[in-house]
């Protein structure tokens, strides 16, 4: 029984340090501390079971999905085309949808996504003050002239996801992400 | 980069192994630490009589880890800005549902803190539990509600106090000739509620400063970042 | 009518710990002051009267074998008056700046944590007091909030953690082993990989080469008042411990290794702190160095120079703190030109004397006793550190002074006194005409490796934290390989 | 002893995890693994040769009450380094809008 209960605990530890997204990861992480407070339960110790069960598993999950949750999100603008970005019934799909996906989950954001024309006009890209987007993506060539957006190209010859300028921050951390090193952290 | 994180990873692992082949060998005789421990400290829950009562130095220590963190987790995100608007569910139903459960919370965390002498629990997880209760109110208040009826600056200012009293009473038996840290009121027949001497009050004392720490963390996570 | 109160060890702890919660309970500076001068002053009376009759042995509670034990003798007289000098003029000092009244419930609590470590025996409260010094410090680095503090400060905070963990391990292992958390009564005979285990983040704590990377970072980035406390007091928690460890049959066989480690802390401690231009980085490295010269005096002679190097590190880091935060500058290059204000750089001097070992200052004696109980080998590494040390003491002194109104600051003066009297007073146990001879060779070796070599910048690749991590496992790992073959 | 060996497993996972993970969020889990190890082998040991709790309204012979009663003080601690690490992490987050380890060491080396 409390072997039983020991391997369960392994499993899920390995799911929490294999898994990509914080989420999930944060999922697994509160199974496990349950599990475990079983297991002490189990082996005699139920003041570190009750420890474990309040503030292992309620309370740190708790605080770890609060820390998790709008820790900011990327504005995105894209423009429908079939294989590089559009929208299925089930949600987005195409391959620079799922690049920024796992871009923004590797840092915590959310996307939100917005449709906008073939051709941009400069209205649509700008409010009052400042630009709208902080990205624009779907199949765009990398020799537009979009004013106040930077050009990123990808592993994709001749196109590029476009960043506002102002936004260094993305940009210096997509760039990054991009360049291939991104599936170090697997 | 990944070449270093990948020897380092085949250090540890290295390591790992030696450690178990080390620890494999290691006889293991268990110590009697059980006898005397209810004539000594009056608590029949001998976790209790440890940590309590013979190790209660590591406690107060524990009680400041949580206390420090507390401090240090509202002066770090005193200056960060609220992100977003704090969203609370108003249904009646869920409302009445979640003072309902707050009291019964607040009830069963005060019980198995004051018991924590005669059956497993004791003032930590009390006052976790009662927390997890009020975490549950906030999601139906306001945040200006919440800001005025579980105020930082009062709960800050019952939390110093009971952290002192527990210091001073701690120090009290100096007084009278006796060791710091001595359990010095009457231990009483074990078993009973009131027995033990001060290790039902300091359990009391800890686990209400425990509540107001953990609902001081919520409140503050809650404030800056919000729940849903 | 006066109460005769009988003392205990205990309440070394007790006290710092009973006057935290009312900083923060009265916001008022005025009340402030009077909580810090009743801290320091019944610390003192407390330390004073311990003393009369030392060494004493307390169980926690008056629970003979089942409380915690705590013993207060020779090495937790001194360490307790450097704790309670570094933290009390730091107070005297931060008092007039606009520290938030968590500051001083910190470093009250932080106080009574280093006490605590100073007289401990058991193996558990020793982890609870490494946690909790950690936590305050990581607090205190990130109490700026600029990004940079507070990666130094996450950065600290994991690997400390992961030390502490395996500490925790071996302690568990231990208990398994022997039945039993108190030093005095471990018996038997324990597995170098766990002894390892045990020593490696003490060695973190105390912040000796291979293991100490989070320090220059941590220390450079905090306000002076948190640099002076980290490096004069914080540091010197894990070297008491070491020497608590070190003095008992099971683990004696243990001191080999870490004098090894400590000599080649002092080496390449001043080899980064003489090729860096940061000022406060160069302190911190400086630390780094002289952590090393503490380990390898062992208990007894060590431990006054971990006294000494604490007076003196805090007034060098006071003086070129409140340089740095007037004018806003790090760079030594920039602070040619700005200068340090008369006052501020003779006590810069007495600081900078005191650390490089001439005579009449403190550092002079604990140095020369030293080096003079070494064997060969580490009388050659030793020198040549201390060489190493005037060259980039010499650095900082380099920078010049500019004439202006004479001020004495209490905080200064407190530091100074202590260095001179110190190194007045006791000069007749290190006074030889071998150790002035050589003295006076390392000096004028120094000024002349200052005057000929040029400092190269050296990149910061030893910091990152993955880095770090490896050269925290490999510490461990040869660690395990020297105690291994000792058997 | 293959309790022991379960508790080492733990803590060398969260190790592992600790060490080849980027993401901060991640190796901050990690080392919530890690401590868990530490508090399985406490327990463990306390459970080796008997598992009845050290309450004496019933009869023993009982599990080792010191083990467990010191560990609940490490799980307390791993809370508090756990809220001021994440409190750590937010606000990094919160200024350079990044989560990656890589990523910031290499930010402070461009600025020196």
């Amino acid at each position: 029984m409390e072997i039983v209960l020991g391997i369960m605990g392994i499993v899920f530890a390995i799911g929490v340090v294999l898994s990509h997204n914080p989420m999930r990861a944060i999922i697994f992480m509160g199974a496990f501390s349950i599990t475990m407070a079983t297991y002490y339960y189990a082996m005699g110790a139920p003041d570190v079971a009750m420890a474990e069960a309040t503030l292992g598993a309620v309370f740190t999950t708790f605080i770890y999905i609060v820390a998790m949750k709008h820790r900011g999100s990327i504005k995105v603008a894209y423009i429908r085309k079939e294989p590089f970005f559009y929208r299925t019934r089930e949600g987005f799909a195409g391959s620079e949808y799922h690049l920024l996906k796992r871009f923004a989950d590797k840092n915590a954001m959310h996307l939100e996504i917005t449709r906008i024309a073939e051709t941009p006009s400069h209205k649509d890209l700008q409010t009052d003050r400042s630009f709208q987007f902080d990205i624009i993506c779907g199949g765009l060539k990398d020799n537009l002239s979009l004013p106040g957006y930077t050009p990123l190209p990808y592993h994709l010859r001749g196109f590029a996801i476009y960043v506002k300028t102002d936004s260094e921050d993305i940009y210096e951390s997509l760039e990054d992400f991009l360049i291939g090193d991104s599936d170090e952290e697997y | 980069m990944k070449n270093i994180r990948l020897i380092s990873v085949i250090l540890f692992g290295m390591f790992i192994v030696m450690l178990l082949i080390s620890a494999e060998t290691i006889s293991y005789i268990q110590p009697d630490n059980v006898t005397g421990a209810v004539k000594d400290t009056g608590a029949i829950n001998v976790i209790a009589a440890y940590y309590l009562g013979y190790r209660l130095f590591d406690t107060l220590f524990e009680i400041l880890v949580f206390t420090v963190a507390v401090q240090g987790v509202v002066h770090l995100l005193g200056h960060m800005p609220t992100l977003e608007q704090h969203k609370p569910m108003r249904e009646k139903a869920i409302i009445i549902y979640t003072d309902l459960i707050f009291g019964a919370s607040l009830i069963t965390g005060m019980y198995i803190a004051v018991a924590g002498h005669i059956s497993a629990g004791g003032g930590f997880v009390g006052g976790i539990v009662g927390a997890t209760g009020a975490v549950l109110v906030f999601l139906t208040m306001p945040m200006e509600d919440i800001e005025k009826e579980f105020n930082h600056t009062y709960m800050a200012i019952w939390e110093m106090c009971i952290l002192a009293t527990i210091f001073a009473l701690v120090l009290l038996p100096i007084f009278i000739g006796m060791y710091p840290m001595k359990n010095f009121l009457p231990l009483g027949t074990p078993g009973h509620i009131v027995s033990g001497g001060i290790i039902p009050i300091v359990d009391t004392l800890i686990g209400i400063k425990v509540l107001i720490g953990a609902v001081t963390i919520a409140q503050t996570f809650i404030k800056h970042r919000g729940v849903f | 009518m006066s109460i005769d109160i009988h003392v205990y060890p205990s309440l070394l702890t007790l006290v710092p710990m009973l006057f935290a919660p009312l900083f923060l309970l009265f916001r008022t500076k005025v009340i402030h002051k009077i909580l810090a001068t009743l801290t320091v002053l019944l610390d003192l009376l407390i330390i004073y009267k311990l003393m009369l009759a030392m060494p004493i042995d307390e169980y926690t509670g008056g629970w003979i074998l089942r409380g915690i034990h705590l013993r207060f003798d020779n090495l937790s007289l001194i360490y307790t008056l450097l704790f309670v000098t570094v933290i009390g003029t730091s107070w005297i000092s931060s008092f007039k700046k606009n520290y938030p009244p968590l500051f001083y419930f910190l470093t009250s609590i932080l106080l009574s944590t280093l006490n605590t470590s100073a007289i401990t025996l058991d193996l558990f409260n020793i982890y609870v007091m490494l946690e909790l010094s950690s936590i305050i410090a990581y607090i205190l680095i990130a109490m700026k909030e600029n990004w940079k503090h507070l990666w130094a400060s996450l950065k600290y905070l994991m690997i400390s953690y992961f030390a502490f963990t395996m500490y925790l391990t071996a302690v568990g292992l231990i208990y398994m082993h022997t039945g039993t958390l108190d030093i005095t009564r471990i018996s038997g005979e324990i597995s170098p990989i766990i002894a390892s285990m045990l020593i490696v983040p003490l060695l973190l704590k105390s912040g000796v080469f291979p293991v100490s990377m989070w320090l220059p970072a941590a220390h450079s980035l905090a306000p002076t008042e948190v640099s002076a406390i980290l490096s004069g007091s914080f540091v010197k928690m894990g070297s008491i411990v070491i020497f608590r460890l070190t003095s008992t049959p099971i683990l004696k066989h243990a001191y080999i290794p870490i004098t090894f480690i400590a000599l080649l802390s002092a080496l390449i401690g001043v080899i980064l702190a003489y090729n860096e231009s940061n000022v406060k980085r160069i302190l911190a490295f400086s630390t780094i160095s002289q952590m090393g010269f503490v380990l390898a005096g062992g208990p007894i002679y060590g431990s006054l120079h971990a006294f000494n190097h604490g007076i003196f590190k805090s007034l060098l880091f006071f003086t070129v703190g409140d340089q740095v935060e007037e004018t806003g500058h790090y760079d030594i290059k920039a602070l040619k030109h700005a200068k340090f204000p008369m006052y501020r750089y003779i006590f810069l001097l007495i600081g900078i004397l005191g650390i490089a070992g001439v005579p009449l200052f403190s550092g002079f004696i604990s140095k020369s006793i030293i080096i003079h109980h070494m064997p060969l080998y580490g009388k050659i590494a030793l020198i040549l550190a201390s060489i190493g040390t005037v060259a980039s003491m010499a650095k900082l002194a380099s920078i010049g002074y500019r004439k202006s109104i004479l001020k004495i600051p209490s905080h200064y003066l407190i530091f100074a006194t202590i260095t001179v009297f110190v190194g007045i007073k006791y000069i007749n146990y290190a006074l030889s005409s071998w150790a002035l001879i050589e003295s006076f060779i390392v000096i004028a070796i120094g000024l002349a490796i200052f005057l000929m070599l040029h400092p190269k910048h050296i990149p910061r690749i030893l910091e990152k934290l993955d880095i770090m991590v490896i050269e925290y496992m490999l510490t461990l790992i040869s660690m395990w390989a020297i105690l291994y073959i000792q058997r | 002893m293959i309790y022991i060996a379960i508790a080492v497993v733990i803590f060398a996972i969260g190790g592992i995890g600790i060490i080849w993970k980027d993401n901060i969020l991640l190796k901050l889990l990690s080392l919530g693994i890690m401590n868990a190890g530490v508090v399985v082998l406490f327990v463990s040991i306390a459970g080796l040769k008997h598992r009845i709790p050290a309450i004496l309204n019933t009869n023993g012979p009982y599990a080792d009450p010191l083990p467990q009663a010191v560990i609940i003080t490490s799980i307390v601690i791993g809370f508090a380094t756990m809220s001021l690490a994440l409190v750590f992490t937010m606000l990094i987050s919160l200024k350079k809008g990044t989560l990656s380890s890589k990523k910031l060491q290499e930010d402070i080396d461009r600025e020196h």
